[in-house]
């Protein structure tokens, strides 16, 4: 099985995009940043105890489900779309949802476009082989529009086509076109358009039929979910190992039940996890958030308590 | 019946230098540049054009270029902003290899140039052995360096190699494994055998057929469909198999080609001084075999390391990777003409160095044995 | 005496492992085992995987509705109506579009600067040795970002188009130009172009018979362009011209109606044509200088001129060296098209090797059909290239 | 039979065909033809030997100007030798050569390589050339060979055929370099045989040729070669009984020896 | 000589160095010897002739099995030609060879070509094996340019290196395959000389050329070969004043001919 693979390995591979700030881009020494990045730091964390036993594999967007399938990553934490028939036809299954997201589109400026529903006839660079590809068609089907799609094999180029004024329109996830607009020679010359055209909830993925592995990865995500529920962040997180507030925070930092022997880790894990990656919060403003040039709000992605979707099944 | 001036002449008429022909600039420019209306007009067109072409090029890269500084601030905009590759070179050279560990790579490199000057300097000596190291001992050296985990040196993964060191270690494992596999699959193709031959012929014509990134995306993600579970390959080890593959089918049609130019005479010569095959194909046939086709191989060798850019598809660093993601970088976007010109010069080095090298290599050994 | 059909009756033989003949025959039958051994422990390997792996197999999804959008497509394509299969198709179609395009150009740019290499006059020459020592040291990929970036950068703004000819108009998002649209009546034109075509023909043989007359030739190649040319237009113009135009016009964003040329295809194009033209004017180089020098001797003591010793003698005979190495660098200019990925530019490999199996997920199936086209098309033109090479090798005893 | 006219129109009454003086010519420094001085009348037959490297071949082939001169006159059928390109075509349409390894076009059939340059140079009709072709081939006794390639002939057949082809110019003078030297002793014969019939016609014929059977049946003068100057020059009967020279007798006694 | 004595030592008592009886060989359905029967002494000389495709290469290729023979039997110093592979490599190292076109390897210097087969084949120490090389290079008359390659020497050098060469192998019997045919006529009787002597050191030597000079001063057998098999075998004198067979006859008339 795969979680005894990767202990036996002592290193996680994890499939992540080539480039896209904010979700996993190397920086200038190499090492590689991003809330994607992070995620797969956070389930080496849970496994093996240490965020920094992980191969990260950069893939394109045509090469990540292959490389899934094949057995090449072990998880694949690079934006991906959670969708009925890439869960149920390509022997894959999503985890959960550390994003939350919505496709939108970029124009310039200077073209005073004020909504999508105005673009007929554009030129939109997009990236190949994505959800957004097949979004955008939607769309302009649905709206009787016409237009013209030049495919990139990745979103660097997308963005350098249309900072070069191969396209009308980037159109990406929003959350993407927040990143790819810091590569724009002016980033203020351009606009976001306010319409979503689609639902993209970003997560991570694995091979079917692994039950346990699959667990694994969905409960590192709620770990990090309920810790920023709790208050708990890899400051204090020591502490309130020492002195639990609530029942909660003890199951969940290993003080009180084997939750973690139970799933095939230590228990633990948790502890791991945000002692050494941080709570779902910390990863989010530090990568795309407030502390990040991305300045992405929470929206969304905030937890149910504070009116976003985000919510963290309980340790018990 | 015509009179004839002399019958005999037993003095010999002694040897005179030849007239002086007119030299100097002005006949050469006549005789090369000017030697006719038509031939006019073309030296002129052509002057114009490379001086169309070429000046702003020039003064592009050269004249307005900026050299100096270390933030985008200290680009003019006027030419070249050459800031771009200095501020980089470091990670355009080693890729993400650890800092700490950045001297093996240099003690590799050096190796490494040094055994290229032995060989291609034609004063030193004992190229058998300089050819030797380079084949055999600076493979386990480099090997035993770069990836350490031996000795006390730390490992480094092979996913942190990067940049040039990244392409020359696959260009240079390529060519040194390619070159015998090709020989292998050449002495199949011309098997009396009709199986090996058989073997021999798909295995060249289905590498040749296909396109490299192909081979390249199997190798990379689908590699573990094919093989047991479990069962792991490194992913640098995995593309340097799938380029050694490939360009050993095409290095085996050109030592093909020089093992048909060879005359049959040779080996039935080798056969009745008693030489058995294997004797006979390594002592006889094949060293001359190589030598005659001495272009062919290391026009493969140019190709192959020209095509070590591609492993950019897969998601290995080389050269031309490193510096596309420097392209992206936000505090130098806008560079992409620098990177590329830059990353372009540093393959048309090595790439023009080799061919260079073989034609002289190939005019020396023509001297050596012809009179 | 009739040869024996059972050969080698001799006494003494030795042990049999030492009997060439043996020794073959085992060597090769463990060899063959071996190589089945690999195939089946492969394929073993694989089914066994994707049986593990849950992933489907088959060619199903062949039939299923693609859904994404591609930028040229010289077949009919929608992305709501058509399937996978189709993108095939288009993928295909698009890959030879650009490969034949390459092929045309880098023929001839490679020819030129193969002469030019040979050129009494030195700067020309000189300046073909720096055009191949440049362009074919410099790998592919990064020619094709090159130029892809150089044209972009010098190309203007749809706004700001370039207005070339009449409703020709050159901008970042390529070259747009009318569209022909038929009208009754234009079919008179194909047809006089057809009969221009037997006329050269008959022209050809007439001329030919005349010289084998009189002696005198006839200046077969203007007249016969000028028929080939003139009689169709002359054609067309009697007809009244019965074509009209679909002209483009900026509308919005973009131009609407006539015909685009991306940008994306020009750069590749380029690329693609100035990289192999610079290995085949070696080519032409070394076939022309590979006829041996006494042919010219022997032709010029025949008192041939030399465009005739050229024309005649020369080149037929370099033709014979050029062809088959030519070929393979037709053959190396398709595969290297795949690079169009790159770029964008919605290739083979692009639009199905990428795309289609992204959204589809069967690596298995979209390799093996994507391999499996470029193998034939390499098989297909080895195999004309052998017929070529058994007809018009030198004929010898 | 227009050009033989038209040399012999520009040259009046020329009883020499060829004539070579104070020919000298380097090979960069080295210093190939010395001083020649040589006369052959209208149908003289000359046989020219000597140690390889002596400079033959460079001598016969400056009289086509397939090698250019730098000192000295040459003047072929009363045409003159220039740098003129017109006047080199026209001295060559005067000359025709035969050369050691045959020099046939592989790509075209013999009947093709004898009418190249009549149909093009000449400019006859094409029927005309052929069947003057054919005439000199079946004067070479190889016509049933006319459409065969020339890889498909023999060494002695293919040389035939470089003399027919050579002939369809009509050429006044006949230069040979060593025709039978890359033969196979059986074909040397037939070879000959065909030299032997041209000559007797009263072709004026200048050959490079070791074989001294040849000379002694056909040649008006032997001319004996060596370090680039002509060192003897004699009807064969008194070349080969009493050469006069020190270097010619032994050459002799090489060349006869064994 | 460890190999004589290990070819000996197979053979017992042999005087018949060569023994080929109802020899038969095809090329496809082309019958190229037939029923050859041939038998040659210790220390006895032949020499081949006839006529063009006749066979004669192909019958003494067949002895060092550089052809496989179909039918028939070959014994060469005792040991009978079989398929095995350790037996054929025996018999080659019993006989050496000297082919027409030298066949010298050119990316060796002459030394090395000699030292190849005793270093490789008979494993000697290579400064044995070059002291011995030095010595037939010496018989050949060559020995000065040892260290040359063999492009830059004549074809009468090379040829008597090839030799030399073969020489080195101590071999049992000498095969030639008409070691003089592709020389200029100026090198033929260097060569020649070479062959005269070793013939009169009591060489075993099979012959294959038209040199009738050397046919009459040194062989003991003439063979005469017409279409695949033995016409006429005489000593020299018969030979060539009466041979009984009027396919001889011819033949002798045209060799001797021109
Ligand atoms: N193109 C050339 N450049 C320099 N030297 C040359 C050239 N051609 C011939 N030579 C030299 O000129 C000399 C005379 O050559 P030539 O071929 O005329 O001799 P030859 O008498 O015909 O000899 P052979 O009997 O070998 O044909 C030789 O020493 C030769 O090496
Ligand atoms: N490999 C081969 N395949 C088919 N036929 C062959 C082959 N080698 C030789 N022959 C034919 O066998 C016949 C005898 O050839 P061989 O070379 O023994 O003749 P030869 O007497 O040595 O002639 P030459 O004097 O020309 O050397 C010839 O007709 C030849 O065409
Ligand atoms: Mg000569
Ligand atoms: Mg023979």
């Amino acid at each position: 099985a795969t979680l005894d693979e990767v202990k036996s390995r002592g290193q996680l591979r994890c499939g992540v995009s080539d480039g896209l700030a904010g979700f996993s881009s190397p920086d200038s020494k190499g090492q590689w940043q991003g809330i994607d990045v992070d995620f797969c730091r956070a389930v080496a964390a849970a496994v093996l105890g240490d965020p920094s036993k992980v191969t990260f594999a950069p893939l394109t967007a045509k090469e990540r489900f292959t490389a899934l399938q094949s057995g090449e990553v072990d998880l694949l934490s690079r934006n991906t779309t959670w969708t009925a028939s890439r869960d149920n036809s390509m022997g894959l299954t999503f985890a959960g949802v550390t994003f939350y997201d919505g496709q939108g589109m970029m124009v310039r400026k200077d073209l005073g476009i004020s909504s999508a529903k105005e673009l007929d006839g554009a030129s939109v660079c997009v990236a190949a082989g994505t959800t957004t590809e097949l979004n955008l068609a939607d769309y302009f089907r649905a709206n009787d529009m016409a237009y013209n799609a030049v495919s990139f094999d990745e979103s660097d180029q997308t963005a350098a086509g249309f900072d070069s004024g191969r396209c009308d329109v980037l159109t990406s996830d929003s959350s993407q076109l927040a990143a790819l607009r810091l590569q724009l020679s002016d980033p203020d010359s351009v606009v976001i358009l306010p319409e979503r055209i689609s639902k993209e909830p970003l997560g991570p993925v694995v091979r079917q039929g692994d039950e346990q592995w699959m667990k694994v990865v969905r409960w590192t995500l709620y770990a990090l979910l309920d810790a920023e529920e709790s208050g708990i962040t890899s400051d204090n997180v020591d502490q309130m190992r020492d002195s639990p507030k609530t029942p909660d925070d003890a199951r969940l930092l290993g003080k009180d039940g084997n939750f973690g022997e139970q799933m095939g880790l230590s228990n633990d894990w948790a502890y791991n996890i945000i002692k050494q990656v941080g709570n779902y919060g910390e990863l989010f403003e530090r990568n795309v958030g407030a502390d990040s040039p991305l300045e992405l709000e929470r929206g969304p992605n905030a937890l149910w308590s504070d009116g976003g979707l985000q919510y963290g099944m309980p340790v018990r | 019946m015509a009179a004839i001036s002399r019958d005999t002449n037993e003095t010999l008429i002694a040897s005179r230098p030849p007239p002086t022909p007119q030299g100097g600039m002005v006949s050469w420019l006549r005789t090369r540049l000017f030697s006719g209306p038509v031939n006019s007009v073309v030296s002129l067109v052509t002057l114009l054009l490379i001086v169309r072409l070429i000046w702003p090029v020039i003064d592009w890269a050269l004249i307005e270029a900026d050299w100096t500084g270390s933030s985008r601030a200290d680009c003019s905009g006027e030419g070249a902003c050459w800031v771009f590759i200095s501020t980089r070179w470091s990670q355009i050279v080693y890729g993400f290899y650890p800092m700490a560990e950045r001297w093996r790579v240099d003690i590799v490199l050096a190796l490494f140039f040094m055994l290229i000057a032995w060989l291609v300097i034609p004063r030193l000596p004992a190229k058998k052995i300089a050819a030797l190291l380079g084949l055999v001992v600076l493979p386990i050296v480099a090997w035993v360096l770069l990836l350490g985990g031996l000795f006390g040196l730390p490992h480094v993964p092979t996913r942190a190699w990067g940049g040039l060191m990244l392409t020359l270690t696959i260009a240079a494992v390529g060519i040194v494994g390619s070159l015998p596999l090709g020989v292998v699959l050449a002495l199949g193709r011309r098997s009396e055998m009709p199986l090996v031959r058989a073997m021999c012929v798909i295995f060249i014509e289905f590498w040749r057929g296909v396109p490299l990134i192909t081979v390249l995306f199997m190798s990379s993600v689908m590699l573990p469909l094919f093989v047991p579970a479990n069962v792991e390959f490194d992913k640098l080890l995995r593309a340097l198999i799938g380029i050694m593959l490939f360009w050993s089918a095409y290095m085996a049609e050109v030592v093909r080609s020089g093992l048909q130019a060879i005359d049959k005479g040779q080996s039935e010569a080798g056969a009745a001084l008693g030489l058995g095959y294997w004797l006979r194909m390594r002592l006889i046939i094949l060293p001359q075999a190589l030598r005659l086709v001495i272009p062919g191989i290391v026009n493969t060798f140019i190709a192959l390391f020209k095509d070590t850019s591609l492993v950019l598809i897969i998601g290995l660093f080389d050269v031309l990777s490193i510096i596309q993601a420097g392209l992206t970088d936000s505090a130098w976007l806008g560079f992409a003409t620098e990177g590329y010109v830059f990353a372009a010069l540093v393959f048309w080095v090595f790439c023009f160095g080799m061919s260079r090298y073989s034609q002289i290599l190939e005019r020396r050994l023509d001297k050596g044995y012809q009179r | 005496m009739l040869r024996p059909s059972i050969s080698i009756p001799r006494r003494g033989r030795g042990p049999l492992w030492r009997d060439p003949a043996v020794r073959s025959l085992v060597f090769q039958v463990l060899l063959l085992a071996t190589v089945l051994g690999i195939i089946a422990f492969l394929v073993h390997n694989t089914m066994a995987n994707l049986e593990a792996r849950g992933i489907r197999t088959g060619f199903d999804f062949l039939d299923y509705r693609a859904g994404f959008s591609i930028s040229q497509t010289l077949i009919d394509y929608s992305s709501n109506a058509s399937t996978y299969g189709r993108t095939f198709l288009v993928g295909l179609f698009n890959t030879l579009l650009v490969s034949a395009l390459g092929i045309v150009a880098a023929t001839i740019i490679g020819f030129l600067v193969g002469l030019a290499r040979l050129s009494p006059n030195w700067l020309l020459a000189r300046l073909a040795g720096a055009y191949v020592e440049i362009f074919r040291n410099i790998p592919l990929l990064l020619q094709i970002l090159f130029w892809y970036f150089a044209v972009l950068r010098s190309l203007p703004s749809p706004r700001q188009s370039l207005s070339l000819l009449d409703g020709f108009f050159l901008n970042v998002r390529g070259l747009i130009m009318p569209a022909p649209e038929l009208q009754p009546g234009f079919m008179a034109t194909p047809l006089a172009l057809v009969v221009a075509v037997v006329g050269t023909i008959l022209l050809v043989v007439i001329a030919r018979r005349h010289q084998a007359a009189t002696g005198r030739r006839w200046p077969v190649l203007p007249l016969s362009l000028a028929l080939l040319i003139g009689l169709p237009a002359l054609v067309f113009w009697l007809t009244g011209a019965p074509l009209a135009w679909s002209v483009p016009e900026l509308a919005g964003f973009n131009f609407r109606g006539g015909m685009q040329v991306l940008p994306e295809l020009v750069a590749l194009w380029m690329a693609l044509s100035i990289y192999t033209a610079a290995f085949i004017a070696e080519i032409v180089r070394s076939g022309i200088q590979s006829v041996p020098r006494g042919q010219t001797e022997a032709a010029r003591s025949l008192s041939l001129p030399g465009g005739l010793t050229l024309r005649r003698v020369i080149i037929p005979q370099a033709m014979r060296v050029m062809v088959p190495q030519v070929t393979s660098q037709y053959l190396n200019l398709i595969k290297n098209s795949s690079l169009a990925t790159a770029i964008g530019y919605p290739d083979l490999v692009a639009v199905f090797a990428g795309t289609t199996l992204n959204q589809t997920g069967q690596a298995i199936e979209v390799m093996t059909m994507t391999m499996a086209v470029y193998l034939s098309i390499s098989l297909i033109v080895s195999a004309l290239m052998n017929l070529y090479n058994a007809r018009m090798s030198l004929k010898e005893r | 039979m227009n050009d033989r006219q038209q040399g012999a129109a520009t040259a009046g009454e020329v009883t020499s065909m060829v004539e070579i003086s104070r020919l000298n010519k380097w090979y960069g420094d080295f210093h190939v033809l010395r001083d020649i001085d040589l006369r052959v009348a209208r149908g003289e037959r000359i046989v020219i030997c000597g140690p390889s490297g002596s400079g033959k071949s460079t001598l016969i082939r400056c009289i086509n100007h397939l090698e250019a001169h730098q000192q000295g006159e040459i003047v072929v059928n009363g045409i003159p030798m220039t740098n003129d390109v017109k006047r080199i075509e026209q001295i060559r349409r005067n000359v025709g050569m035969v050369f050691q390894h045959f020099n046939l076009f592989p790509h075209l059939t013999v009947l093709e390589n004898c009418c190249l340059s009549p149909i093009w140079v000449q400019k006859k009709p094409r029927r005309e050339a052929e069947k003057s072709a054919m005439e000199y081939l079946e004067r070479v006794r190889i016509a049933n060979q006319a459409h065969k390639y020339p890889g498909q002939l023999s060494g002695g057949q293919q040389q035939r055929v470089a003399i027919a082809r050579a002939l369809c110019m009509h050429p006044a003078v006949m230069l040979f370099d060593e025709p039978t030297s890359a033969l196979d002793p059986e074909m040397i014969k037939e070879v000959l045989d065909v030299m032997v019939e041209l000559a007797n016609e009263g072709m004026t014929m200048l050959c490079v040729t070791h074989e001294m059977g040849f000379a002694k049946t056909v040649a008006d003068r032997v001319i004996f070669m060596d370090e680039g100057q002509i060192v003897e020059a004699a009807p064969p009967e008194t070349f080969f009984n009493a050469p006069r020279s020190s270097r010619t007798r032994e050459f002799l006694g090489q060349i006869l020896g064994h």
